[in-house]
């Protein structure tokens, strides 16, 4: 019997390693998978590159992560965020390097790298500064740029409801980038609000299929950020 | 002379937006666009974090967390609406299947060049979300800014000295004083405000404005 | 009140002129158009070029369209099937040209042309006939091809339930180009079994976003090509 | 001497196959596969046109006419699976998420190139499907094939003629003589068929094939 699930958010991300490239979900607070944000930064990882579209607020989840000083490199799209200062602060002590990203390159390069397409042109950011120094080329007499696709070693996504073979459902725009990071991560992590038994979820509506996923753990009421944060919640 | 207000700057800008449209619009004044739909159409709105068919904000305490908009504050679904993953929701972008994307600026040139995400301030964090790919890839551009900065330095310049979104985007210009379209000979003036004179808005205007055409 | 249904498969390609490239939906016979193929047929636009993964059975449907000699390119990745005689014949008569792209390249390519990327690389057909001519690049030792995004004036396809503002969703595996095609047509065009009210379709489950759907049209009870082509029908 | 049966080709194939793996099969021999997956182990089967969990054909009358796989023939979905479009379906194959892929072929080079498209031959219309997305992709290409073409000739060889499917691509074969395991040095023989002997096999084989490791 093929049965994804596992026990626990820390044996969910028991073997990240330091130096580890890891891909989290959300987009704000809706995906963010706090519980095993949380649960890797009891597991002690450090060195991680980390790809997400923030960088978290206040001081949980990913917050809490980059103020544990466990991130070297985020790669993300919009640093900025209400109630985010622990990002800036280890940016401006030159602490954590930033590699920006327009959003829908990032969202391409996931997807790429999961598909495996090493490498595809795009318009986005010709004649920016993000556009900088990267191969152009005309394509119909427009200009476009090389970009590359993304992996990682590990993605950690939230999803809402997940059977034991990985298959994933998710809430709204919680959605966002989990599907593509389970995609292009080695090893995908999901946690779920809900496990159900094979076969309740309808095969027409599944979307991310379990093939993308290698562990399930069910989270069955997962915090959101903004209650944490407004709560003045920290983590550890 | 009356300067319009933002509001009343949103509403005209709707005015020039077709019936069943695919809008995105950006944070900020872009957002009064939806208090302005003329009567008879309907616009169909996309947030690039996945949703299309967004509706206004949920009565307090009705909300979802996990239903946000790109500013990341909570709105709805209406009816007809689907949710998508980031990479689908890009591809409506850049494949060109959006109408309209109303945006605001710090600068516009009148080459069309826009920027409107960093100044360049050497110790500022940079953050650019979607705005180089919706300026990319949605079919229309709209800018809705202030004519100027709030020290009243033009916003509508000859060449953009902050770093750019991108490149020859920019369609049209809806400020508080003028509608101007950007076209291949630069800043053509389509409308004034109530009362404000030609010579006023082209003061305010750093580079030549070509006025109403006859 | 935006209303993408029209009345007849007729009126919903009335406008494909001759030279357009028409994608269509479909593997095999599931999530073949058959209705609109046939009223395409009736239209009468000629010198098309068609994408699709087979080039039909019997001479219904596809098979009747390039029968009827309105097909003069064929983009697909499998022309033989069984049943497929017309094909065939014209092929070896010269009478139509075939551009044969691996399925998964031709997947690839019209998912990039529908997300406004100009071209991409693979490693598929590397080393192969289909790979010669094609430019070859390395990327971390490996060689790849570079593929170009495919799109097509019109894009018809098969849905299962639909509503007046284009969103889709389809039957099991007649989903397969479908959802890639409506991105990649400028104007598509689907037929449903069904078309309800908005607000029907549970916007978690829609797998074609409206956005990417200009017309619909219901067809009740679709005809099946292996039904048809066992019956001995053809077309007109 | 017992040459393997094609369901004994298949059966011994599926005893190399792990707990859990992604399979795709390819059409023919390679079908036989499922009805051969060993005690206590469980395999999920990819349809590339859109089905991951697919299973055995309906009964008589009960089938979808929607519900097919690659080779167009109407199956069943098993509980835990799941539909998507080709583009997904290729992403699953091209980015290396299936563990294994089960081919035909015409012929087999000892370097692991792979051809299994086309004979070449002028007239023919070619038709290539996703095996080229297939053995550029998936994890293992495991071979299944009688060991000789009808005629008799090799299909073992020491460089294919008809045109590549793929190159380098090949790592296992499964024939009716022998399971030959496909090495930097070249064919290496990991297995024979009940009282083969290895010079018969070597014999029908196009290439040197290295003897079984001690």
């Amino acid at each position: 019997m093929i049965d994804k699930r596992v026990s626990s958010v820390a044996e969910a991300v028991a073997d990240v390693f330091d130096g580890a490239t890891v891909m989290i979900g959300g987009f704000g607070e809706a995906g963010s998978p706090i519980e095993l944000i949380h649960a890797l930064i009891d597991q002690g990882a450090t060195n991680l590159t980390v790809v997400n579209n923030n960088t978290g607020s206040g001081e949980v989840g990913l917050a809490a992560l980059i103020k544990a000083k466990r991130v070297a490199n985020m790669i993300c799209s919009y640093p900025r965020t209400s109630n985010s200062t622990v990002f800036p602060e280890l940016y401006h002590n030159k602490e954590i390097n930033l590699e920006l990203v327009p959003q829908g390159t990032l969202a391409e390069r996931i997807r790429a790298g999961g598909s495996g397409i090493p490498a595809f042109y795009t318009p986005t950011a010709v004649g920016t500064p993000l556009g900088e120094g990267k191969e152009l080329r005309l394509f119909k007499g427009r200009n476009y740029v090389l970009e590359h696709g993304l992996t990682a070693d590990f993605a950690l996504i939230k999803g809402q409801t997940a059977d034991q073979h990985g298959n994933i459902v998710y809430n709204k725009t919680a959605r966002n980038f989990a599907p593509i990071m389970a995609m292009a991560g080695k090893v995908t992590i999901s946690q779920a609000a809900q496990v159900v038994d094979l076969g309740e979820l309808d095969p027409e509506t599944i979307i991310t299929p379990g093939i993308f996923v290698q562990r399930v753990v069910e989270v069955r009421n997962p915090a959101l950020e903004s209650t944490l944060v407004a709560a003045g919640e920290t983590y550890p | 002379m009356k300067c319009k207000t933002r509001d009343e700057m949103a509403q005209r800008l709707a005015q020039d937006i077709s019936d069943g449209a695919y809008v995105n619009l950006g944070i900020g004044i872009p957002e009064l666009v939806t208090k302005y739909v003329p009567n008879g159409r309907e616009f169909i709105y996309h947030t690039e974090n996945g949703l299309l068919g967004m509706g206004p904000s949920p009565e307090e305490g009705k909300g979802d967390h996990e239903l946000i908009n790109a500013g990341k504050r909570q709105v709805t679904a209406l009816p007809g609406a689907a949710y998508f993953h980031h990479a689908d929701s890009f591809s409506m972008i850049r494949g060109g299947h959006l109408d309209l994307c109303v945006l605001g600026a710090l600068q516009v040139a009148s080459n069309g060049d826009l920027a409107n995400w960093s100044t360049g301030v050497a110790n500022a964090i940079p953050a650019v979300g979607g705005a180089m790919d919706l300026v990319a890839g949605v079919k229309s551009i709209y800018v809705l800014t202030q004519h100027c900065t709030k020290n009243g330095e033009p916003k509508l310049v000859d060449a953009c000295t902050y770093p750019l979104t991108g490149c020859g985007v920019v369609n049209r210009i809806y400020t508080d004083l003028a509608v101007i379209e950007v076209t291949l000979k630069g800043f053509q003036l389509v409308e004034l405000s109530d009362g404000v004179p030609y010579q006023y808005v082209q003061d305010r205007t750093g580079a030549p404005l070509l006025p109403i055409k006859e």
